[in-house]
């Protein structure tokens, strides 16, 4: 990795920058402009997101900038690398999607300020900036701060309509997360006590194996599991996302839990490479494995759509672990050990775009008939067709089916356990699969019945909302026809311990 | 005359010291809440008082004075206000004692 | 039972909150005792007291949840295997220990701060504390935004009426000039001495929140201009400040060679306040009347 | 075994204290507390090791100094979320409890 | 002369802390606030002892800071319980 800042690292203050002003602007002018504000400011983030990527791509390097000019320790790097961009990249278009859709659902009102258009408008810019923070934070303790810009911009959006169910739900996620973040920090303590930094690459460099390193990442990915909600920290996210408002429920379901999922990759890849006990990624394995299968079955048993979509939420988040096992500590630089890494980063992002497209067309649906039991759903596919189909793209990416983003990544992670000798995984994928399938269809059957009585809907739902839900549920698709770039992409600012294999 | 000093310091700190001494014990002994709540304020007024004068003969300049004495001016009054709330809540009718 | 054991818990914690500030000083962290004191004793525990007696009476129920012996022994082994597990790490750590402490006092005349800690909070990682001003305001937002949609634009909290012959506001008339001076202190001697903004003000935002308390000032309405922009002020010019780094400086929150000590106050000055205004809302809670009343 | 080390393991017994509080204790308030019991556990073996790292006429390394501040203020600021969020529920249903079917 | 007002510190803070008890045991709420406002004026004057001894004059600041606040939290709780007795209304 470098040793100073590099050119255009300008362009990572931006990504943090912008969105925080939309926030101040928002909150200083009233909500009666926020959708404005927020609305003008996604073009110009999804142009800084396009550069960054763009820069790390042509440079093939991590994009690196020292804050303040203070080389770290003192001071704080933000660096991106290929993840980096490519999560950057996918947030940055999914809050473009996420935004054009809500429009309708939390308009700016016409003379006075009214609660949930500020609320809702202010805090969807704070959680771009906060997850653009999280992906290029180079230290320690300032990925703590972000990672609590986060939560404190995600856990009011559960609660946006305040029935009490939600805010029993957002005051257990806000319990959740922010015993996450205690034991993240106390992780980041014991490592500044051993070595005296907190940024990343220096620990990589310094870090030994020893108790305190292994205690100090033990910790740190038990907290940031809570938040990610990985079985068995996974009871608060159910009732949060399948009660918030349905752009809300995209938002966190398809880009806030990643955050953490993103920051223990970089632990267990980047700070401590070469570190990791392979009896500690089959743990993960393990819990990542119990996820889908406990995840998937009681998604079977739903009766509300959001709820089945939440759970498919947890069943899915452990596919994105099944990675650890493969890709950690295999007799360094195999194939497979990138293939299961690049699998479980391709999942990440598509699933972001594959649920945050389900949980719009079930907002679309919810809106339409004026509920969402699963049950009550005939005769929709004949209403709002649009949606309908939208839903079953989404549900390819999450089967695993072809041709899909979610079928590379299973595809890899399957290959990577077959080759590894570690078939018990790939058998864990397919059944997943299946499962998924399982309840995708239940929806779809129920949705393409014939109503027997004519179906009334409560509320029309217009054509460019569809169609966004339609476009992002096609971004989780296309991510099939382009594996080979994104992975490349990927790679780049990878340790060697990784990319060897490639070589 | 520093050493003086230092003696009056000595003689007043272990005078306030005594002084919380009493307040703990009160508190701890007193049978109802209104006799401690008596007992108390005066006990932990006082010692602090003591301590801080102990701690005039040590201090350099008038500021560092200024502020060790608003220090305990300043506990005067929350006592005295916590006293007074206190007093007003213990009664019967006022919340739970 | 229940009940009598969470308000015992919260007054324990200010007990907690004012022993740490004791041990802060002996662990020669001079800044981080007078936070505790500030904002862990002081304002958490303002804010805990009053939600805990508001509670109190909810809270019979909810201890016919608690868990069984068994669970609670398991738990009890767990976490004490936890602690000694972290016990053991404490004394595993490296001597000599290794420090920062060298390269912050070889750039503390870069920065023209005699306070090393507040040069590392409005320089060397100047990026956290502009976040985390940042953290404050959406906390504010998140709990503004729980107020049922009638009382948007209202004022939180119940409406106060001063009792001109009252206790509390013969005591908060004297009190709130005084701690507004400490406060100002505080904050002032923090380029120098230990201090700085998030103790003075979180002394003013107590102060703010007495007067309310004792019905000397109103509980503002939260849609009012002038407070959204003492809210967002801090944050504000820290950024602005920031960007002109990159024109003035070489980066962004870097300060210039000639007066780098007159932009961080320049940036401290509104931070204060809004840190303050954010701290005092927090604690006053959602918006609970409305806008006409 | 030195001052300093003794108030590192403070900090450990403190935060071994809150973990139990936040998983024996039903109550949401409980909750919030045992937090923040154990983020004053963590501060404190910040402090232990800001202490340790005195060199250079400085007392303690300034650097886990300015943290803990910083930790500090977003721990209130999680505290006055939280309390608001409890408050507002109780209102709504009069108790306070976070037991569901879920 | 510092190690007599290091001990008078340990001293009064020792003895405050006893008062801990009544925080546990109560049995009133009153009984409790006292405790802690007696722990308090304690833990102020242990504070500017420790501030001569130990050469730290901003201890004297901490002290100043818990004065300030010691006012605030009492009438804070006082304010909770009347608004606990509104609710119930």
């Amino acid at each position: 990795m470098p040793n100073s800042a590099t050119a255009g690292g300008f362009l990572l203050v931006l990504a943090i920058v912008l969105p925080v002003v939309g926030v101040l602007l928002s909150l200083a002018v009233g909500g009666r402009h926020a959708e404005r504000i927020a609305l003008t400011l996604m073009p110009a983030g999804l142009v800084v997101a396009v550069a960054i990527a763009a820069v790390v791509w042509r440079t093939h390097n991590v994009l690196q900038y020292f804050v303040g000019s203070w080389d770290p320790p003192l001071g704080v790097a933000f660096r991106a690398d290929g993840l980096s961009a490519a999560m950057i990249l996918t947030t940055a278009l999914l809050i473009c999607g996420i935004g054009l859709f809500a429009r309708a659902q939390f308009p700016s009102p016409r003379e006075v300020e009214t609660r949930a258009p500020l609320v809702f408008w202010t805090l969807l810019l704070a959680v771009w900036g906060a997850l653009n923070a999280v992906f290029i934070g180079g230290d320690l303790f300032n990925l703590y701060v972000a990672l609590e810009l986060l939560t404190f911009a995600a856990v009011p959006l559960v609660c946006l309509d305040g029935r009490a169910e939600t805010l029993a739900a957002a005051l257990r996620y806000l319990l959740f997360a922010l015993f996450g973040s205690i034991l993240y920090l106390l992780g980041a303590v014991l490592l500044y006590g051993a070595y005296g930094t907190l940024d990343i690459v220096l620990l990589s460099r310094s870090i030994r194996a020893g108790p305190v390193a292994w205690a100090a990442i033990s910790l740190m990915t038990a907290g940031l599991l809570a938040k990610a909600a990985l079985y068995p920290f996974h009871l608060w996210l159910p009732p949060a996302h399948a009660g918030a408002p349905a752009p809300a429920s995209a938002i966190l379901s398809g880009l806030v839990v990643k955050a953490p999922f993103f920051l223990v990759v970089r632990l267990w890849f980047d700070v401590m490479p070469g570190l990791a006990e392979r009896a500690a990624a089959q743990v993960l394995g393990i819990l990542g494995a119990t996820a889908i299968l406990f995840g998937s079955v009681v998604a079977l048993r739903q009766v509300r759509l959001k709820l089945l979509i939440a759970y498919s939420t947890v069943a899915q988040i452990g596919y994105l672990f099944l990675m650890f096992p493969l890709a950690v500590r295999l007799e360094t630089g195999h194939p497979w050990s990138t293939a299961a890494w690049t699998g479980g980063v391709l999942q990440a992002i598509s699933h972001a775009f594959a649920k945050a497209a389900m949980f719009m067309a079930a907002g679309l649906i919810a809106e339409a008939l004026g509920h969402d039991r699963i049950s009550g759903l005939a005769g929709i596919g004949r209403a709002l067709p649009i949606t309908v189909f939208a839903f079953a793209l989404a549900g390819l990416s999450l089967m695993g089916l072809p041709p899909s983003g979610g079928f590379v990544a299973k595809a890899m992670l399957l290959t990577a356990a077959v080759a590894a000798g570690q078939w018990w995984w790939a058998l864990v994928v397919l059944a997943g699969g299946l499962l998924a399938g399982g309840y995708v269809f239940l929806v779809l059957a129920r949705a393409l019945a014939d109503s027997y009585e004519p179906l009334t809907l409560f509320a029309t739902v217009s054509r460019r909302r569809q169609a966004v839900v339609v476009a992002v549920a096609l971004c989780a698709v296309l991510l099939g026809f382009v594996p080979l770039r994104p992975s490349e992409l990927l790679q780049i600012g990878r340790p060697d311990i990784v990319i060897g294999g490639l070589k | 005359m520093s050493l003086a000093l230092d003696g009056l310091t000595i003689l007043t700190v272990s005078a306030g010291a005594f002084f919380f001494l009493a307040g703990t014990v009160g508190l701890l002994r007193f049978p109802d809440a209104l006799s401690r709540l008596h007992a108390l304020t005066k006990a932990d007024n006082l010692g602090l008082g003591l301590v801080v004068l102990g701690l005039l003969f040590q201090v350099e300049g008038p500021f560092a004075a200024l502020k060790l004495i608003s220090v305990w001016l300043l506990t005067l009054l929350a006592g005295a206000t916590v006293t007074q709330l206190i007093a007003r809540a213990a009664r019967p009718g006022g919340s739970p004692v | 039972m229940a009940a009598r054991d969470t308000f015992a818990a919260v007054v324990s914690f200010v007990a907690y909150g004012l022993l740490l500030a004791l041990v802060w000083v002996r662990l020669a962290a001079p800044d981080v005792a007078l936070t505790e004191a500030a904002i862990g004793s002081g304002v958490t525990g303002g804010l805990l007291l009053a939600a805990s007696t508001r509670l109190r009476r909810t809270e019979t129920p909810a201890a016919r949840e608690k868990p069984g012996a068994t669970l609670r022994l398991a738990a009890a082994i767990l976490c004490t295997l936890a602690s000694a597990g972290l016990a053991a790490i404490v004394l595993l750590l490296p001597e000599p220990a290794p420090t920062l402490a060298p390269q912050a006092a070889a750039n503390l005349a870069a920065t023209g701060l005699g306070n090393p800690v507040t040069a590392v909070l409005m320089a060397y990682r100047a990026i956290d504390t502009l976040l985390e001003t940042v953290v404050l305001l959406l906390a504010l937002v998140g709990t503004w935004s729980l107020a049922p949609d009638r009382f948007w634009g209202g004022s939180p909290g119940p409406r106060h009426h001063a009792d001109p012959d009252g206790v509390l506001t013969f005591v908060a008339q004297l009190l709130v000039p005084i701690g507004i001076l400490v406060g100002i202190h505080i904050f002032w001697v923090g380029s120098v001495a230990p201090g700085g903004e998030f103790q003075g003000a979180t002394i003013l935002a107590a102060m703010w929140i007495l007067a309310m308390m004792a019905g000397l000032v109103g509980a503002p309405s939260v849609s009012r201009r002038w407070l959204r922009l003492v809210l967002v002020a801090g944050p504000a010019v820290f950024i602005s400040i920031g960007l002109a780094g990159f024109a003035m400086a070489s980066a962004f929150l870097a300060y210039p060679e000639s007066h780098p000590k007159l932009l961080i106050l320049t940036i401290e000055v509104p931070v204060t306040l809004s840190i303050a205004t954010t701290l005092a809302l927090l604690v006053a809670g959602p918006p609970e009347r409305g806008a006409q009343q | 075994m030195s001052a300093v080390t003794l108030y590192g393991l403070c900090g450990a017994i403190l935060v071994g204290m809150g973990l139990f509080g936040l998983i024996v204790h039903p109550e949401p308030l409980r909750k919030i507390l045992a937090f923040n019991l154990i983020g004053g556990g963590v501060f404190l073996l910040f402090g232990a090791v800001a202490r340790r790292g005195a060199a250079a006429g400085f007392g303690g390394d300034p650097v886990p100094q300015a943290l803990v501040i910083t930790g500090i203020v977003v721990a209130f600021s999680a505290t006055a979320l939280a309390v608001a969020l409890l408050l507002r529920l109780f209102q709504e249903i009069g108790r306070a409890t976070l037991r569901s079917d879920g | 002369m510092a190690e007599f007002l290091l001990a008078a510190a340990g001293f009064v803070l020792a003895t405050v802390a006893v008062g801990l008890v009544r925080i546990l045991r109560g049995p009133g709420d009153a009984d409790r606030i006292m405790a802690a406002q007696l722990l308090g004026t304690g833990g102020i004057a242990a504070l500017l002892l420790l501030a001569d001894a130990t050469g730290v004059p901003a201890a004297v600041d901490v002290a100043l800071i818990l004065a300030v606040l010691a006012a605030f939290v009492s009438i804070a709780f006082v304010k909770g319980a009347a608004r606990s007795e509104a609710d119930g209304a």
